[in-house]
């Protein structure tokens, strides 16, 4: 057992890091200009290559995995020369990139060909002081200075050439002297539970990630609770009794349930339960985050629609794993042994049947949060999969990768726990 | 002991008929069969497969599943009729006074369920025992079949024992609540030799002890001649002949009785015992039976009447026989008819030269533990000493026989020399050329003389291909024949085979098991072979097709002149095929010799416990009771010194109870003409023992 | 040998061995109703290669129409014809694909099906390769396709859209991507059982090459699982196309593709019901009948092989 | 001998839904006269016996010949049986001589060999006849004589010292209290492979011994 265990997680390590991979290069390196689509199709290439730089897209595809997944700061401190460490800003509570110089969180800028220090104060307020002293030489004669800047990057100042920089702001694009030449935007990685900015908001997607999961959660939690039971209590009914009418029924029924895809099956609730009967409503809008705690019934027909495509399923599997097993050589001997057929089948029957369709199961959830995202989409339900949609339609690469590998981490951990769910059911794993 | 009249029997079974409903009608699995079997009886059913047996079994417990039942005929169970009652009643009945054991006990055994868990309730549902009294119950049940450790075993699960306990805690199960009467659906067929013969005479003290009616099935007639008084003989769904064992086996009456016994190999005092005469064709199924007597197609004496008129089952000085002509027919002046005919062996001269030479030769397998340091390739490495130190020859157009029981390595042994491996260490040489690594190193000449014949008939076929393309890829591949005479050929091969023109295009599912393994011969001996390994090739089939296929292949060694290397589990096969044999045991080569040699003292003291396990069909003849205690020890750490010392029955004789067997190898000791045994007993001492098998002298 | 012969001679003919293994699917009345309804599907393609009653593209029509005379299904929020788009929908799953670029040539073989056969192809490699090899060969492929299966399915949808945009060919991509670890794992596990079979052994004691082994006489006796396998895919491909649709990111328009008339039609739902109706049904009925058909065969191959 | 050892295993035993008819028969079939009636896992519930079986007088008498057939046709044996209570048990590791005993006391031919609640055989009279017939060496050749001694400890050790003296075997033996003669017991033995008159002359020759009775049995 141990073997087994050990081996699952050192293959459930590697997996995740060919994922992260995959996503990454996939999405960054094959996806275009997503300059284009934050800047306008009228910015012109030279904007663009000026943001691009500003984000760090400039860095070779590989640096950028690494600094993604475990972040740079530890690798841009020796850069800076100072420890970088992370405070939250006092108004918006976002984490702010400052040096540690000498325990006095600073930050840098460039002004007027000034190299300034910005030292932060205990009230959350900086002081500003020249320190021209602190330029460096290379091995040209060049001077330069590697510093934090208000933007959170690791940059790079060349004295005197101020480099020319377009800047976003809420206005519009503006081009400024002064600039850095090269960009480093600090963080510290996926690993550390830093997914990076928004593209499309801004923001870190961890701030709107979050709540988003837990909805999902709440939807995904309710629907398992619902489907389980029930899925596995048909399975068995229709196991034990194969081949007669209530297989038949629970068997086409299920298959019909599962082939229809969920936008089909909901739409159709929408129409039943929304426009004809009218008893629950057919659009949901969603006013907040919390909006399902406050209105629960908000949740029925996601629920319902989630529950009809899984529950065929999950009832079909556990058929065809009852049916094998009461076909059995050992539940024959059961029989022979003179057990009533109720404790044949509670006793000898079930646990052997359960196995197969747990681990089964547990490998469907990613085939479920296919599901939420086209139930979310449909009910317009503030959940991962939304995020993730949305995310992806717009090309906010940091915010799909994240998300993605939320939910890719879900269902590898839920495989792992069916791998182990089936361990503990399989005594001849167990004592191997 | 007494006197006393055994008043009515425990089963009787009468005209019993068994249907199954099937797509478009029923089909009838049995027919006429009548029995009956007395209190403390062990009544015999045998057959080939295929026969009903396990029908007739299923239909006394009234298992029939959904589309069989009982179509006509009547089971009584102590007075009481079986057939049409209620589920309930049955279901009493059912573990408490009627119990079963079939054939594979891991299938048997709820494989997630604990053996303790699985045995109590048997005692907790229909008695209504407290758990830890049941307990104890099962317990002292597991120590009366002399299951060591039986407390522990209870916690245990069925994948945690070997075979043979499995089997003891079914047999167990079975006995808790003291059955009136037990089927046994080939108890022991999964099992290897030694283990089967302590099963064996753990069922004949069992029923001795407890008095229970045993409804005994198998296929193998030594075993019935071992276990039972009388014996059914079952052909086609219908019972052909019943009697007592003792009568039925030395004067069968039946035509088929008498070919069954004519086609499985005695291992009696010589030789002669050992040719086997085949029955043509084989058994018809159930959709197709002929209308009059079932047996007749392939009977040698078939007659209009029989064509016409089923027989009845008649009375024929206590035997009963279902013949018309069963007065006429007399076993002992029956001839082989020409088709039949015995190859004609003659006398290689032995002075042939070495084809095949094995120096040291073996074979490792690493193992990977289970700890975490195993796990990340740290633990000390482990491995399966399959073969160890195999030293031998084989001269060209000689058969070599290897025999042993299952995890000896014999199959390892044999896929070592045609390369399915490499070995670990130590030189094989074939015609000269240096074989010990394996097929990816070696030239395409090479392989082309180096064949296999499979074991299984079901497997040993492509299911997509005709035969005709499967025998002719072996000779494309090597060229060995021009690509438009490939046909020709093909059929040249089928028709030595016995097996027409018309067999070229038909697919392997066309096939029957005996014809499917005639064409894995013709396959194997495409490309022309010098030496062909045979693994097992007839222990997958029913006696009367082992026979046709044992004599086919040796007409094939006659006709090319191949040296044949043969693994069989059974001794009986192997000694009336082989010039030589070699007994194996957990890896090494324990004795080899020519064939005659290895069956008669000295005999290495493994060889002399495996002929006295070998049931052997004749109730004459008088076996020396030796049984090997506990299991096979694990390959993986085989045990010091000689590896058989630990269930080593002889080693007493040595000083200090054999003291040096667990330290130390012992050396060769050759015994003359080639015969070696690898045991420390002086050569002397072990050409003492008295010969295993002696014939009853009335 | 004795041995009746049960065709007497006589060899039945190419055309009569080949209806006996169709007919196994008439055995089973589920496999017969799922060909009809992929049947009738079919035939609604074919029709409308060369006929449908309106324009399917062209706003022709008052908006939102009930079904009546003229538009026998009803209209769209833009005045189209809903019977004509519904009988083009089956084109680009079914019967053809656009390649990419401005040329309006289309190949023979919906989206669906060479997705599917993408797959089988990917899969069944490096299914053969793992199961037959085994040792690091499985291993590192396993491990490949296990992340790729760890990847919720619809999220891969997402992510290959997303880094290459809308197509015919993106969509097959995307299918053959999600579909090969399934026909990998199948093809793995049948390799794996066959490998032990005794026709191996000899096929290797004759020293036949790695790719022999696999293709030659391993492939065509893993075919029955694979093939019932496919039939499911094109179900799940079709269940995909719809899916993509309806989020919009699928097939490219001008053509009608029935997720992507769900997906419109949702948006006018309050005031015209019926146009979301029938595409929505289209697609169940058509992947309920691959289900069924492939349901029913599996069983009846299973029963067969008894 | 104990009772496990002379009863009959595995006896034939009926349900208590069995049909009383259907009991009637097997108990001809089967030339059985008591049949225990047993639940689930054999254990005992009641006995029947012909007795039982047999039709009351006064429970006939108010029906007519259709009502009988109607009533006969669905009494089970539960309804007629004795009840366990009333059924005199004996268990398995008990005595023969104490199985006698319970049923000459209760003049009962039969007891159901019951443990823990389980029937695991019958005794009946036949049973303990065959065993006595055993014990007195019945079956096999050989003379029999009767020798009577005074109830004194160390006679009988008088009787085997000769016997074995002689390398005689003994194939039977038993004692009773002599008829008639108070403070005698006879002692039977059954000796084969000998002449009646060497037996009648060695066996007087001991002092206080007489030897009443010698015959060939065959």
């Amino acid at each position: 057992m141990a073997r087994f265990l050990i081996r699952s997680i050192i293959s459930t390590i590697v997996t995740m890091l060919l994922v992260s991979m995959a996503l990454f290069f996939l999405l960054e390196v094959g996806s275009g200009d997503i300059t284009v689509k934050i800047l306008g199709v009228f910015s012109t290439p030279e904007q663009r290559a000026s943001y691009r730089s500003q984000l760090g897209l400039d860095a070779p595809a590989w640096q950028r995995y690494v600094d993604w997944l475990a972040g740079n700061d530890w690798r841009v401190k020796s850069r800076v020369g100072y420890p970088l460490v992370t405070i939250p800003n006092k108004e918006s509570g976002e984490a702010e990139w400052w040096a540690d110089v000498e325990g006095q969180p600073t930050r840098w800028k460039l002004e007027e060909g000034q190299l300034l220090a910005l030292k932060r104060q205990g009230d959350g307020s900086t002081t500003e002081q020249i320190v021209s002293g602190d330029w460096q030489t290379d091995e040209s004669g060049a001077e330069f200075f590697w510093g934090v800047d208000t933007k959170n990057n690791a940059v790079k100042w060349m004295r005197g050439e101020g480099a020319e920089v377009w800047v976003l702001t809420k206005a519009g694009l503006r081009k400024e002297g002064d600039g850095p030449q090269t960009y480093i935007p600090l963080r510290k990685g996926l690993l550390r539970g830093d997914a990076g900015e928004s593209l499309q908001f801004g923001r870190p997607v961890s701030a709107t990630l979050w709540s988003r999961v837990r909805n999902t959660a709440v939807l995904a939690g309710v629907a398992f609770i619902i489907v389980m039971p029930l899925a596995l209590f048909l399975g068995i009914i229709a196991g034990i009794n194969e081949g007669k009418l209530l297989d038949r029924i629970i068997s086409i029924g299920g298959l019909g349930a599962t082939a229809t895809p969920e936008f089909v099956t909901g739409i159709f609730l929408i129409l039943i339960f929304g426009i004809w009967l009218k008893w629950l409503p057919a659009v949901a809008i969603f006013t907040s985050a919390n909006a399902i705690f406050e209105n629960p019934l908000l949740l029925a027909l996601p629920v319902m629609t989630l529950t009809a495509v899984e529950l065929g399923y999950i009832a079909r599997m556990t058929r065809a794993s009852m049916v094998e097993v009461m076909d059995s050589a050992y539940i024959r001997t059961a029989i022979i042994k003179g057990m009533p057929y109720r404790r044949v089948v509670v006793r000898h029957a079930i646990r052997n049947a359960l196995m197969a369709p747990i681990t089964i199961i547990m490998l469907h959830v990613n085939w479920l949060i296919g599901g939420l995202v086209v139930v979310e989409v449909i009910f317009g339900y503030p959940g991962l999969g939304k995020y993730i949609y949305d995310a992806a339609i717009f090309g906010d690469f940091n915010a799909v990768e994240a998300a993605a590998m939320v939910t890719v981490t879900i269902a590898i951990a839920t495989r792992l726990i069916g791998d182990l769910a089936y361990t503990l059911l399989n005594p001849r794993i167990r004592y191997a | 002991m007494t006197g006393k009249q055994k008043k009515s029997p425990v089963l009787k079974v009468e005209d019993l008929a068994v249907a199954y409903k099937v797509r478009g009608g029923e089909i009838e699995a049995v027919q006429r069969v009548s029995f009956e079997i007395n209190r403390g009886e062990t009544y015999g059913i045998v057959g080939e497969s295929g026969c009903g047996k396990s029908t007739v079994a299923w239909a006394i417990v009234n298992f029939l599943g959904a589309n069989g039942y009982v179509k006509r005929g009547s089971i009584k169970f102590q007075g009481q009729e079986l057939v049409g009652k209620s589920g309930e009643e049955l279901r009493r009945l059912r573990g408490d006074q009627i119990a079963m054991v079939y054939q594979d006990p891991m299938q048997a055994l709820n494989p997630s369920m604990r053996l303790g868990d699985q045995m109590k309730e048997v005692l907790t549902v229909h008695r209504g025992m407290a758990d830890d009294e049941a307990a104890q119950h099962c317990i002292q049940m597991l120590e009366r079949v002399y299951m060591p450790d039986a407390a522990n075993v209870m916690r245990r699960y069925p994948h945690q024992i070997s075979g043979g306990q499995q089997q003891r805690v079914v047999i167990a199960m079975a006995l808790l609540n003291n059955p009136a009467l037990l089927v046994m659906d080939e108890p022991t067929t999964a099992l290897d030799v030694t283990v089967e013969a302590a099963v064996l005479d753990l069922i004949a003290e069992l029923s001795r002890d407890f008095d229970t009616a045993i409804m005994y099935i198998t296929h193998n007639l030594g075993v019935i001649a071992r276990v039972s008084n009388r014996v059914g003989v079952m052909y086609a769904g219908e019972m052909v002949e019943r009697g007592t064992v003792a009568k039925i086996y030395k004067n069968p009456r039946h035509p088929y009785t008498q070919g069954l016994m004519r086609c499985v190999p005695k291992l009696g005092a010589d030789k002669a015992g050992s040719i086997l005469h085949p029955i043509r064709g084989r058994v018809p199924p159930p959709t197709h039976r002929p209308a009059g007597c079932v047996f007749g197609p392939r009977c040698d004496y078939i007659q209009d009447k029989c064509r016409e008129e089923r027989p009845l089952l008649r009375d024929l000085d206590g035997i009963m026989v279902r013949c018309h002509f069963a007065e006429e027919i007399i076993a002992s002046e029956w001839t082989p008819s020409e088709e039949l005919a015995l190859p004609q062996i003659e006398a290689v001269s032995s002075d042939s030269e070495t084809i095949l030479e094995l120096n040291d030769l073996k074979k490792y397998y690493e193992v990977q533990g289970s700890s975490f340091k195993d796990v990340i390739g740290l633990g000390e490495k482990r491995y399966v000493k399959a073969v160890e130190n195999a030293n031998f020859t084989v001269a060209k157009g000689k058969t070599l026989g290897v025999v042993g029981e299952s995890g000896c390595g014999k199959s390892t042994l044999i896929k070592t020399i045609i390369g399915l491996e490499g070995s670990t260490s130590g030189k094989a040489t074939f015609m000269g050329f240096d074989i010990s690594g394996d097929i990816s190193g070696r030239d395409e000449a090479l392989i082309q003389e180096l064949q296999m014949v499979f074991q299984n008939p079901d497997s040993t076929m492509n299911p997509s291909y005709t035969v005709g393309q499967q025998i002719g890829r072996p000779m494309l591949r090597f060229g060995t024949v021009p690509k438009n005479q490939v046909r020709g050929e093909v059929i040249k091969l089928l028709e030595s085979m016995r097996l027409g023109e018309n067999y070229y295009d038909r697919l392997p599912r066309q096939l029957s098991g005996g014809e499917k393994q005639r064409v894995g011969i013709a396959r194997a001996l495409a490309s022309r072979p010098n030496l062909v390994l045979c693994d097992e090739p007839v222990s997958a089939l029913d006696v009367s097709v082992q026979a046709a296929i044992l004599n086919l292949l040796l007409e094939v060694q006659q006709e090319f002149n191949t040296t044949l290397v043969f693994i069989a589990h059974d001794l009986s096969v192997v000694r009336f095929f082989s010039d030589e044999v070699a007994v194996m045991y957990l890896g090494q080569i324990m004795e080899i010799g020519p064939a005659d040699a290895i069956y008669a003292p000295p005999y290495h003291p493994y060889t002399e416990a495996l002929l006295s396990a070998v049931p052997i069909p004749d109730p004459t003849i008088q076996q020396k009771h030796i049984r090997l205690e506990g299991s096979v020890p694990s390959a993986i750490n085989p045990p010091s010194g000689c590896r058989f010392h630990t269930r080593c029955p002889r080693r007493k004789l040595l000083p200090h109870g054999g003291k040096i067997c667990e330290t130390e190898l012992p050396n060769w000791q050759i015994t003359g003409d080639g015969h070696r045994i690898f045991c420390h007993i002086p050569a002397e001492t072990l050409q003492t023992f008295d010969p295993v098998i002696t014939v009853e002298s009335d | 040998m004795a041995i009746a012969q049960p065709t007497a001679g006589v060899r039945p003919s190419r055309w009569q061995q080949m209806w006996k293994s169709v007919a196994i699917i008439f055995e089973s009345r589920v496999a017969t109703v799922g060909l009809a309804m992929v049947l009738f599907w079919l035939l609604i393609g074919f029709i409308s290669l060369v006929w449908t009653p309106h324009e399917p593209n062209a706003s022709d029509f008052i908006q939102n129409l009930p079904p009546n005379g003229t538009n026998w299904l009803g209209t769209d929020h833009l005045g189209r014809d809903i019977t004509s788009r519904l009988m083009q929908g089956t084109q680009v799953i079914l019967l053809k694909t656009r390649l990419p670029g401005d040329s309006e040539i289309s190949i023979p073989g919906g989206v669906a099906i060479w997705g599917v056969i993408g797959s089988l192809v990917l899969g069944v490699t490096l299914g053969l390769n793992a199961g037959y090899r085994g040792g690091w060969w499985d291993q590192i492929i396993m491990q490949i396709l296990d992340a790729l299966i760890a990847f919720p399915r619809i999220v891969l949808y997402l992510v290959v859209i997303a880094a290459l945009g809308q197509g015919d060919m993106v969509v097959i991509l995307a299918i053959t991507i999600t579909g090969a670890p399934g026909v990998a794992r199948l093809a793995r596990s049948l390799a794996m059982d066959i490998k032990t079979r005794d026709y191996i052994r000899a096929a290797e004691t004759r020293g036949e090459s790695v790719r022999y082994i696999m293709f030659r006489e391993i492939l065509p006796n893993a075919r029955g699982p694979l093939l019932v396998d496919a039939m499911l895919r094109v179900g799940y491909a079709i269940f995909a196309i719809g899916t993509l649709g309806f989020l919009g990111i699928g097939l490219p328009p001008p053509d009608p593709d029935w997720g992507n008339m769900v997906n419109e039609a949702r948006r006018n739902i309050f005031s015209n019901q019926t146009a979301v109706i029938w595409p929505s049904l289209a697609i169940a009925t058509l992947v309920i009948g691959l289900n069924l058909f492939a349901d029913g065969l599996r069983e009846e191959l299973t029963r067969y092989q008894k | 001998m104990l009772v496990k050892d002379c009863m009959t295993r595995h006896p034939i035993m009926i349900s208590p839904e069995t049909l009383a008819t259907e009991a009637q028969k097997i108990m001809g079939e089967n030339d059985v006269r008591h049949l225990p009636v047993v639940g689930d896992g054999k254990k005992l519930l009641g006995l029947i016996t012909r007795e039982r079986l047999a039709l009351k007088p006064d429970m006939m008498g108010s029906l007519n010949v259709w009502e009988i057939t109607r009533y006969l046709s669905n009494l089970t044996v539960v309804k007629v049986m004795l009840p366990t209570a009333k059924v005199h048990t004996v268990d398995s590791e008990r005595t023969v001589e104490r199985a006698a005993s319970i049923m000459s006391e209760y003049k009962v031919g039969c007891l159901p060999v019951v443990d823990d609640g389980v029937v695991v055989g019958i005794i009946s009279e036949i049973d303990l006849l065959h065993s006595f017939q055993d014990m007195l060496g019945l079956p096999a050749d050989g003379v029999r004589v009767t020798v009577r001694v005074p109830n004194v400890k160390g006679e009988f050790a008088k009787i085997t010292s000769v016997v074995s003296h002689q390398e005689w075997g003994v194939m039977g033996i038993g004692s009773f209290p002599s008829p008639r003669h108070a403070g005698f017991y006879d002692v039977v033995l059954k000796i084969p492979n000998v002449h009646k008159e060497e037996v009648r002359a060695i066996l007087s020759q001991t002092a206080g011994h007489e030897v009443v009775d010698v015959r060939d049995v065959v």
